[in-house]
């Protein structure tokens, strides 16, 4: 049996990463992982409209914050190992905002622990977005939406 | 007292961070906003929707303003927030 | 706008395969892509029992099933692009089984779609698993599970 | 009319496929199990089990052993699925 991370991973950086070789190296010698599913987030173009993303974020805050999820996710599925990375700084489109991976032996709690774990990180980590437009017009803050929010009520006994 | 401001509401108030002394009867976070509120017109300004701020406690979150701020050292204001 | 391939991408076969390569095919120059899930089946040693895994299939039948499954959800959800490998033939520990990579402008349609592909194969796509053991005891198929006939209930309606 | 049979199946019936002329009676699904039971004891030990026999004609699943065979060029029988 591999010796296996005790508890979630968690990076928060300004640096781009290459979710490939991630996911390369997360799956690597671990015989006993049946299941990976990993989401990554990426900067739309939004029709080519936007130059570029500016993520602010509370440092302090954002990696004790996403710490508390990834543990709570890690506690409550199956998991083998549960990696998140997330970006801050500027972004620039079709280049990476975050990376969730969820390895287990069941299909349904690596699914579940990723969807989970970016539900919670849209609504709950201190990050803030700013679209930057080609155009010149004034740069605009992302607004929060109902959406995001709603998509928590599934996760209410966790 | 280190309170913390971030994205729009840091662009209303015109500073990210400041180092206060709270006047003693501020007990809340709702005292506390109340009375951040009255320091002038760019932090009335940055708080005037109440909905769209959000308050974390040493890196907590506050969804309760009806807490306490004793033994609490870092506040933070933000708008909702918009990570992932 | 990059041209987005008409429909879903299904690819039988019995050699391996590099997700993590598919995965960087599937997301360069998309730049109206914001969310991309894999899911990737993994062949589980068994705590160290299995020598490998043999897959039998119904090779006319599994590529039609599973067109139809991916079509399926390529018509319900707003997916950019869903691509689906499935292996057959003998498979060792550690090597891919299968592989779904769902592409979206939204991340629960991805996440979704992924893992109702992912539920459909398991009970609908004609394949067996054969388990060949280590210690020399007899070959063993493997037998389907009530809780993958059960996770097909959430998705009643599409 | 073509058979194909896989898995556990196919080893109890000790054949992958054969042709065969289906009897005139035979209208059903149903009726082809039936009958496919009486060729021989491989045959009636790979369908002992009724609920574990899958049945695709011409590569489309059939749930409803009632369903007529008028048409059908090609059926498989097979233990459940176990992909993914």
């Amino acid at each position: 049996m591999p010796t296996s991370p005790k508890g979630p991973i968690v990076r928060i950086q300004s640096d781009d990463f290459d979710t490939a070789q991630i996911l390369k190296r997360a799956t690597r010698d671990r015989p006993n992982v049946g299941a990976v599913v990993t989401f990554t987030g990426l900067c739309r173009d939004e029709g080519g409209k936007l130059a570029a993303l500016e993520l602010e974020h509370y440092a302090s805050m954002a990696e004790a914050e996403i710490k508390r999820i990834a543990t709570r996710a890690y506690d409550h599925w199956p998991l083998d190992q549960l990696i998140v990375i997330h970006r801050y700084g500027k972004i620039a489109p079709g280049e990476n905002i975050v990376l969730v991976i969820a390895t287990s032996s069941h299909r349904q709690a690596a699914f579940e622990a990723a969807s989970y774990l970016m539900d919670y990180l849209k609504t709950n980590a201190p990050f803030w977005k700013k679209e930057h437009h080609k155009d010149g017009t004034s740069d605009e803050w992302v607004e929060a939406t109902d959406k995001d929010d709603k998509a928590l009520e599934r996760w209410k006994e966790i | 007292m280190k309170i913390l401001y971030f994205a729009w509401i840091r662009e209303r108030t015109g500073i990210a961070q400041e180092e206060v002394d709270l006047p003693g009867e501020i007990k809340t976070v709702e005292g506390f906003l109340n009375w951040l509120k009255t320091r002038g017109e760019e932090f009335d300004y940055a708080l005037e929707n109440p909905s769209a701020v959000r308050v974390a406690l040493d890196r907590e979150h506050c969804s309760d303003f009806s807490q306490p701020l004793a033994g609490v050292n870092e506040i933070a204001l933000f708008p909702p927030m918009t990570g992932g």
